[in-house]
């Protein structure tokens, strides 16, 4: 057997058994460090895949799209799990976590881990939706750990309106299925991406327009666009900070990846509707709106959840657009978005365990107080609202302009939006990171190495790609067309 | 070119020379006209003198730029003097600044001026500098304007040019010319502070402008002020007869004898000027302060539409 | 090695030197160590840039493996960008070496010597950037740097919403040229420079690219109506850094522009030109009068800068007209009039902030009725100061008066427009120069006058001294620099040739040829100047004056108290205020520019508290632009802030609408 | 039999659409329940039918969960919780249930629209199947926005489920439907799981959001 296959395998076994193992073990010290190791070992696995990609079977597929997404969930994912491991720690000295809910915390932090590793390799549509379900689901209870009102709410909205998107998203699915059936043969092989691309041109189109408004609205609700984005900020906010990160950083991407798949079997048919102009239409609204709800705004967390939305608007609005620039720039937003909103999550968590609140008001004085955490912030901020020398800057750049070029408005409202959604982040960051200090001083317990150490990565994306990044990230956005 | 210079220091010093004289004219001509018998002609002469030998008396608030400003107003008074061609067009140094340089130029020396105003810190001191600026404010575009109509009249800023284009009789009687120089006669009252705008024969007054400025001034310094006004009102009178009023007055390549002739017709013309703006100044009341931004507004106005017409009239032909 | 990779080395080192900087910044090691290094770097990007002006080959393009992977960052330097660099470089040296002693002062030094060589760097990096990725990272680099300056005192809550408008008016600009950039780039995205001018817009899009690079260039440049920012965030940094922020940012705005507009944007189109000459002389004349209303010194500067700019622009708007009717040698002369100026304005914001700072060190105050009499006080800053305050005045000899003429001789030559709205506007615009420069006199004598003149109006100005030698020895450098430039104004010209022959084509006649080293822009009989004969001649009356005075008269001086006609006050505050003397000029242009509301409380007879006098001004701009534009997006932010709080049934009919909606989509789609 | 096959489906498919408009009809928790089962039912008569049509036997394991668990065990259970919370009997409608019925009227003939625009891809058979479907899944969403109770939201989660599970089993030969049934189940296990646990309908949805609105706002 050649190296490749046991790569998918480790991505998917690695998890699932850390998961069953966290789940008996006891010290929190130990399965922190079992669950940072085993994050790690899926990071490399996923990280050889760029090295020798598997032929696809009935089961999993790696191709140029979703090694992007599986590369940098697996990092993130890791990151995440050195951070958590640090913070978490200090969630038992406060006492808002006890022995048994870590336990649980991190099997379910590793399970979540496999589902989306499943969602991101899974080749058939089916399993991709049972995936997508299950890391719902997971993550359903990890925002609930904390079983305050508060957290009980955002956990019970985002289940309800998450099985609501499920069910939709699944309807979608069963349409694409009953599209494929007459040109591909009934059973399986009409739910395999492999087949189904071959085939796209002979699918009926109206039925493949149908099943792309379920699949847009379903994985949509996931993706956070605006208006099915209501569990989002909440989840963002009343969960443990690693898995605001988490959400930020992977869920929805795995969601965006989701709706990209689908929308290539679109784009492969020539008489379907172009999913175009629904994703801009999505797009700009989340856009727009998530950057007014930014300016009245009083709990970090839920003001950088909002974040996540305009950023998601973004992206499909990128991909909405279409034409091998924005796709490219799509793609290079989102990972981008990807590092710098984990780690400003991985920033605020300490600011909100340091400071004892989530209150943006209550937090002054950052750089005075803590200077690392407080320029970290500010780093963090400018660099999500697509500020150089930062990563965000070089997407919003080639965003802007490529789509000025085919819908001048449109790309004037995206400009306005984004232009919106710095003035309120901006307005917050001064006051959270200057003036004089107030609340306690005591120094930040978690690492900040992850935090630092996707900054890094964001600026020097800022001025330099690695070519064969840019390669492979073109090939991609050929793909998308 | 030893001769040329001669005839460019010999304009120099008739414009020094003659300026008191002109004041002592416009002085006695109100004097006559309001049935006074009036100072002697010569007598602004005697009060320089009489005046520079007198100890200078130095504000124990003032710095050093109190006692510099006389003589940066004077000089640059002088210089922008020195530049108009008062009976001969063409001289050496002519061309080292033109129309627009000399208004430049005197704004410097009320730029000083309104400093020197401020030294003392008093509150009379800040009052006249304060309404000199805001009369400067205006009056300096509405000369530049002005230099608008005559620089497109004459193709040219230069005043050399201006006046020998002049001269030359090729102008015609124009209408932008005579907004002009109503104009101008509007600047020139309100720059030298003559009546409408302000009374140089006045003290004491809150309504004073230029003598508010230069309160806390004696002595010497008081002289290179005074004569550094006096100056400035035949610089006026210059430019208007330079501009204006050109004839008699020698070209650039006339022979000595022309230029003798020259000399001798800009001095008439200067104290006729003199008995005019005496006659002027009897027949008027003074205006209120805040009466003057409409004054000088008017000139602005004026030169702008002379500009104007002259802009269009220009395509016309 | 070449012009631009000595650029790049030096930005380079700049920024290890912003990196140290964030280290050593308590030491005295440290202030040393990054002014000292900025001071070096600076020199020698300012002899590079000056052989670069000078010799006026074009450089080659340079090209790193950075920025946009199918771009690559690209890096050139021609005249034109040379000639902004010798301008920046410039205020950067003498800021270098004012900040060696005025830096003493700064109280938190790690929030500015990080960011001092960080914003430097952003600015070269502008200037010699040749595609428009890098251009814009570079741009949004120095905002970014610049803003972190803004904030350096950051417990003070104007600071913060200064910074706060700043950054945000930046990004605006930034999308405003990201847009030009867009238009001009194409729809392949043809981001290098060269590219660009290779394949020139169609009209409408060239149209559309000069109209936002006006709004983008222009927000960062200061021009009305997008200047607020300018005044708040300018006298918010330390003073060093204000000098640099308006004497070299908003020039590398300038460069931006005529980069754009000039340089990429195609042939120019005539009436393009109307709204450049109509911001310009807007912003001269808003901009003049706001400072001489403001109470805060370096408020006034600031406020000063984008009078400046305005007639740096009108300078452009006459140089774009004339190109566009095609007389190269008029506009030539406009252009290096916009060039001359905004070099000259460099030199002298510099100086009068550099004072301003002096002051603010001396006395630790800046608003103008707290000073006074500090000329006594603070000899040289004064002189210095003063010299400043001269040349932005425009007064002859120095330097201010010489770009201001030169803008004047080009208005000069705009009857020749062949149409009639220029013909018209030229004048006014013409007019409204001058009305600028006489008000700028006015402005600088009681910016001047108040601070320095008279009696102090506080202890803290009584008790104030000279400040440190460095401080002193920058500042002597700008008076000197104004004074040369103003007295060869010939030799500066000539250095322009260079860059104006790449922005129109043209370049005025070689000027060192003349007699006497004079300056005649078209021709010596239609108009001249000579700025050396003209210091001369000042020079010599005024010694000849006082010779024979103090020759013949009386040298007696006496000191006495004031007489102010026989009434001895002993109070400062009889004075003339700050306030007092802008009045007269407040009611002549009040209405025009500002928000007036005078509010007199007058006793009734018999009363005897005294009578008060409440004076508030507003901003006509922000009243009727900005605050409107706030007031919206406050009330979106709350009617769309409800949704944050819907039950989750309501959610679910959100959902549920929008599904059924694409669904009517989909079903009446044609 | 091919012609019989179809009437059946598509009797048992209508059904199930008439059930949905029942469901929003009923403004009685235990009469709403009761419809349940009657559609789950239903349900399972349509998947056991295509079982037999399509000669599927993994969807006879569907249709026998969907009776066992949907018709049985799931309404029991909400009978259970009713009465042991004491949850209100009243349906509280948003909209009157006139209008609510217009509203599923509409959406019946969307779905039918939409439909009939697809061209010959799929068989006739799917297609009505499919609209019914589609209208099943429409009107449960409707009944979980126009009903203000926890336990009214559930069931028309789970009839929109019911409609999912009638569009998978009408799908020639698709795999996993199995695997589907099974998973939402797990789902709306949860769900019923949350209501009870976390008396949800007392907390969350039956309180006049606007009274509680100063105080959420506060914080967020």
């Amino acid at each position: 057997m050649s190296l490749a296959p046991d790569a998918t395998v480790v991505l998917l076994a690695v998890p699932l058994a850390a998961s069953a193992l966290l789940a008996v073990l006891p010290s929190y010290r130990l399965s922190a460090a079992l669950n940072v190791a085993a994050a790690f070992a899926a990071f490399l696995a996923a990280a050889s895949l760029f090295v020798a990609a598997p032929r696809p079977n009935a089961y999993i597929v790696i191709d140029d799209l979703n090694v992007v997404f599986i590369v940098l969930n697996t990092f993130v994912g890791f990151t995440a799990s050195v951070f958590s491991a640090t913070y978490i720690a200090h969630e038992i000295d406060t006492g808002r976590l006890g022995a048994t809910h870590l336990r649980f915390y991190h099997a379910m932090y590793q399970f979540l881990l496999f589902a989306m590793n499943l969602a991101l390799i899974a080749n058939n549509i089916g399993l991709m939706w049972v995936a997508i379900e299950l890391a719902t689901l997971t993550t359903v209870l990890m925002v609930g750990i904390y079983r305050t009102q508060a957290a009980i709410e955002a956990a019970w909205k985002y289940f309800i309106l998450g099985s609501v998107g499920i069910a939709l998203a699944l309807f979608g699915t069963i349409l694409i299925y009953m599209a494929a059936q007459p040109v591909v043969g009934e059973g399986v092989p009409a739910m395999l991406w492999t087949t189904l691309i071959e085939h796209a041109p002979q699918f009926d189109e109206t039925l493949l327009d149908l099943a792309f408004v379920f699949l847009l609205l379903g994985y949509g609700t996931k993706v956070g666009l605006a208006p099915l984005h209501a569990w989002l900020p909440d989840a963002h906010a009343e969960g443990p900070t690693p898995i605001s990160a988490v959400l930020s950083g992977l869920l929805l991407n795995v969601a965006l990846y989701a709706v990209l798949r689908f929308k290539l079997l679109l784009d492969g048919n020539a008489r379907a509707l172009a999913p175009g102009p629904l994703m801009v239409t999505l797009g700009l609204v989340s856009t727009v709106f998530a950057a007014f709800m930014l300016y009245r705004r009083r709990d970090v967390k839920r003001m950088f959840a909002y974040s996540s939305i305009e950023h998601m608007g973004i992206i499909v609005f990128a991909f909405g657009v279409g034409g091998p620039l924005a796709n490219f720039a799509g793609l290079l937003h989102m990972a981008m978005h990807s590092l710098t909103k984990s780690a400003i999550f991985y920033a605020v968590g300490q600011i909100a365990q340091v400071k004892g609140t989530q209150q943006i008001a209550e937090i002054r004085g950052l750089t005075v107080s803590h200077p690392l955490l407080g320029w970290s912030l500010v780093f963090g901020v400018f660099a999500i609202v697509g500020l150089p020398p930062m990563g965000v800057f070089m997407s919003e750049f080639l965003i802007v302009s490529s789509a000025f070029e085919r819908a001048p408005w449109l790309a004037l409202t995206l400009a306005a939006g984004v232009l919106l959604a710095l003035g309120a982040l901006v307005l917050r960051m001064q006051g959270m990171a200057f003036g004089a200090p107030v609340g306690p001083t005591a120094p930040a317990k978690a690492s900040a190495l992850p935090m630092l150490s996707h900054f890094a990565l964001v600026l020097i994306a800022g001025v330099w790609l690695p070519p064969p990044l840019v390669a492979w990230f073109q090939h991609v956005a050929q793909l998308l067309r | 070119m030893i001769v040329e210079l001669v005839f460019q220091l010999l304009q120099v010093t008739l414009v020094i020379l003659i300026a008191p004289l002109l004041t002592g004219v416009v002085r006695a001509t109100k004097a006559r006209l309001t049935r006074r018998r009036g100072p002697p002609l010569v007598q602004p002469y005697r009060d320089l003198v009489r005046l520079a030998r007198k100890e200078a008396i130095v504000a124990d608030s003032a710095s050093w730029l109190f006692r510099v400003t006389p003589y940066i107003v004077f000089a640059s008074t002088w210089v922008a003097t020195a530049l108009i061609p008062t009976f001969a067009t063409g001289l050496l140094f002519s061309w080292s600044a033109d129309l627009i340089a000399i208004i430049a130029l005197l704004g410097a020396g009320r730029f000083f001026l309104a400093l020197a105003g401020l030294d003392v810190g008093t509150s009379f001191g800040g009052l006249g500098s304060s309404r000199e600026s805001l009369f400067g404010a205006l009056a300096e575009p509405a000369m530049i304007v002005i230099v608008f109509s005559l620089a497109l009249i004459a193709g040219s800023t230069q005043l050399s040019t201006v006046a020998a284009f002049m001269t030359s009789g090729a102008v015609g009687l124009r209408v932008t010319l005579a907004m002009a120089l109503v104009a101008f006669i509007i600047v020139a009252l309100a720059e030298n502070g003559r009546i409408p705008v302000d009374n140089p024969a006045t003290h004491l007054e809150l309504t004073m402008v230029h003598e508010a400025m230069i309160l806390e001034y004696s002595g010497r310094h008081l002289a290179v002020i005074e004569l550094a006004a006096m100056l400035k009102l035949a610089l006026y009178v210059s430019l208007i007869i330079c501009v204006f009023v050109p004839w008699g007055s020698a070209i650039a390549d006339a022979s000595v004898a022309d230029r003798v002739v020259g000399a001798g017709v800009y001095v008439a013309k200067v104290l006729a000027a003199g008995v005019a703006l005496g006659v002027f100044e009897t027949s008027i009341a003074k205006m209120r302060v805040f009466r003057v931004p409409d004054f000088v507004g008017a000139a602005l106005m004026l030169g702008f539409l002379g500009a104007l017409l002259l802009f269009v009239s220009r395509t016309l032909k | 090695m070449t012009a631009v990779a000595l650029c790049l080395a030096a930005v380079a080192t700049l920024l290890a030197l912003a990196l140290a900087g964030g280290f050593v910044a308590a030491t005295s090691f440290g202030r040393a160590l990054v002014y000292g290094g900025t001071l070096a770097l600076s020199l020698l990007v300012l002899l590079v840039a000056g052989d670069a002006l000078l010799v006026g080959a074009a450089g080659e393009t340079l090209m790193l493996p950075l920025g946009l992977p199918w771009v690559g960052a690209r890096f050139h330097v021609d005249p034109l960008s040379a000639f902004f660099l010798v301008v920046v470089s410039l205020a950067a040296a003498a800021a270098s070496l004012y900040a060696l002693g005025y830096g003493r002062h700064e109280r938190d030094p790690g929030r500015v010597l990080p960011f001092f060589p960080a914003f430097l760097a952003g600015m070269i990096l502008v200037l010699v950037a040749a595609d428009a990725y890098t251009f814009l990272l570079s741009w949004e680099f120095m905002s970014l740097a610049s803003w972190a300056l803004v904030m350096a005192h950051h417990r003070e809550e104007q600071n913060a919403r200064a910074a706060y408008v700043y950054l945000v008016m930046a990004s605006f600009g930034t999308l405003a040229l990201l847009v030009a950039f867009a238009l001009l780039a194409g729809p392949d995205g043809h981001y290098a420079f060269a590219a660009m001018r290779a394949a020139p817009p169609a009209a409408g899009a060239a149209t559309l690219a000069f109209l936002a690079a006006l709004v983008g260039a222009g927000s960062k440049a200061g021009l009305a109506p997008l200047h607020v920012w300018l005044p708040l965030a300018h006298p918010a940094a330390p003073s060093h850094v204000s000098a640099m922020m308006s004497g070299a940012m908003t020039k590398v705005a300038v460069y931006a522009f005529i980069r754009i507009a000039f340089d990429l944007a195609g042939s120019p189109d005539w009436r393009l030109a109307i709204p450049l000459l109509i911001v310009g002389a807007a912003s001269g004349i808003i901009g003049v009068l706001q400072a001489l209303m403001d109470n805060d010194l370096k408020r006034v500067l600031a406020y000063s800068t984008i009078e400046n700019i305005g007639l740096v622009f009108v300078g452009l708007g006459f140089a774009y007209a004339f190109r566009a009717a095609g007389f190269p040698a008029a506009a030539a002369l406009a252009m290096t009039a916009a060039l001359l100026h905004a070099f000259n304005h460099a030199v002298f914001k510099s100086l009068l902030f550099f004072g301003a700072g002096a002051v603010l060190s001396a006395t630790g105050e800046r608003r103008l009725d707290k000073l006074g009499g500090l000329l006594n006080r603070m000899p040289a800053t004064g002189l210095f100061m003063l010299v400043g305050a001269a040349a932005i005045s425009a007064l002859p000899p120095l330097n201010g008066f010489v770009s201001e003429w030169m803008i004047l001789q080009s208005v000069l030559l705009s009857p020749s427009f062949p149409q009639w709205t220029l013909k018209i506007l030229a004048p006014a615009v013409g007019a409204g120069v001058a009305l600028t420069a006489a008000l700028a006199a006015a402005c600088f004598v009681r910016a001047f006058g108040i601070p320095f003149l008279g009696r102090p109006r506080s202890e803290a100005a009584e008790r104030a001294g000279e400040v440190d030698r460095f401080s002193l020895a920058a500042m002597a450098v700008l008076a000197a620099l104004c004074l040369v430039a103003g007295l060869f104004p010939g030799q500066a010209i000539d250095a322009l040739a260079a860059a104006t022959d790449l922005a129109v084509g043209a370049h005025m006649p070689s000027q060192s040829s003349m007699p006497w080293l004079s300056i005649a822009p078209v021709a010596a009989s239609r108009s001249s100047y000579n700025g050396l004969l003209v210091g001369v001649f000042i020079l010599m009356s005024a010694t000849t004056a006082s010779t024979i005075i103090h020759r013949f008269a009386s040298g007696a001086v006496r000191r006495a108290p004031a007489w102010d006609c026989g009434f001895p006050d002993s109070s400062p505050s009889t004075q003339y205020s700050g306030e007092s003397f802008s009045q007269p000029i407040r009611r002549v242009f009040g209405r025009i520019a500002f928000v007036v509301e005078e509010r007199i409380d007058m006793p009734r007879p018999g009363e005897t508290r005294p009578a008060r006098l409440e004076l508030r001004l507003g901003d006509r701009i922000w009243n009727t632009l900005y605050r409107p534009l706030i007031v919206a997006v406050e009330r979106a932010a709350v009617q769309l802030n409800r949704l944050q709080f819907l039950t989750i049934r309501q959610y679910l009919g959100v959902v549920f609408g929008a599904l059924v909606a694409l669904l009517v989509v989909l079903a009446t789609w044609p | 039999m091919k012609g019989l096959a179809f009437d059946v489906s598509h009797m048992l498919a209508g059904g199930l659409v008439l059930t949905s408009f029942l469901l929003l009809y009923q403004n009685r928790l235990y009469a709403l329940l009761n419809m349940y089962s009657l559609q789950a039912v239903v349900l399972s008569l349509s998947v056991a039918w295509q079982a037999f049509v399509q000669d599927a036997s993994h969807l006879y394991v569907t249709a026998f969960i969907a009776l066992l668990f949907k018709a049985v065990v799931i309404p029991l259970t909400l009978h259970r919780i009713i009465a042991r919370l004491g949850i209100q009997r009243d349906v509280e409608n948003v909209v009157g249930a006139g209008t609510t019925m217009l509203a599923g009227l509409a959406l019946v003939a969307l779905a039918e629209v939409v439909m009939l625009r697809i061209a010959g891809g799929a068989d006739v058979l799917a297609r009505e199947d499919l609209a019914f479907a589609l209208s099943v899944v429409l009107l449960g969403l409707l009944m979980m926005v126009v009903r203000r109770n926890a336990v009214s939201m559930v069931v028309g989660f789970m009839s929109l489920e019911n409609g999912l599970i009638l569009a998978a089993a009408g799908a020639k030969g698709m795999p996993l439907v199995v695997e589907f049934a099974v998973a939402f189940s797990v789902l709306v296990a949860l769900v019923v799981i949350g209501v009870f646990l976390f008396r949800i309908s007392e907390r969350f949805d039956s309180i006049d959001a606007e009274a509680l609105d100063s105080f959420r706002e506060r914080g967020r």
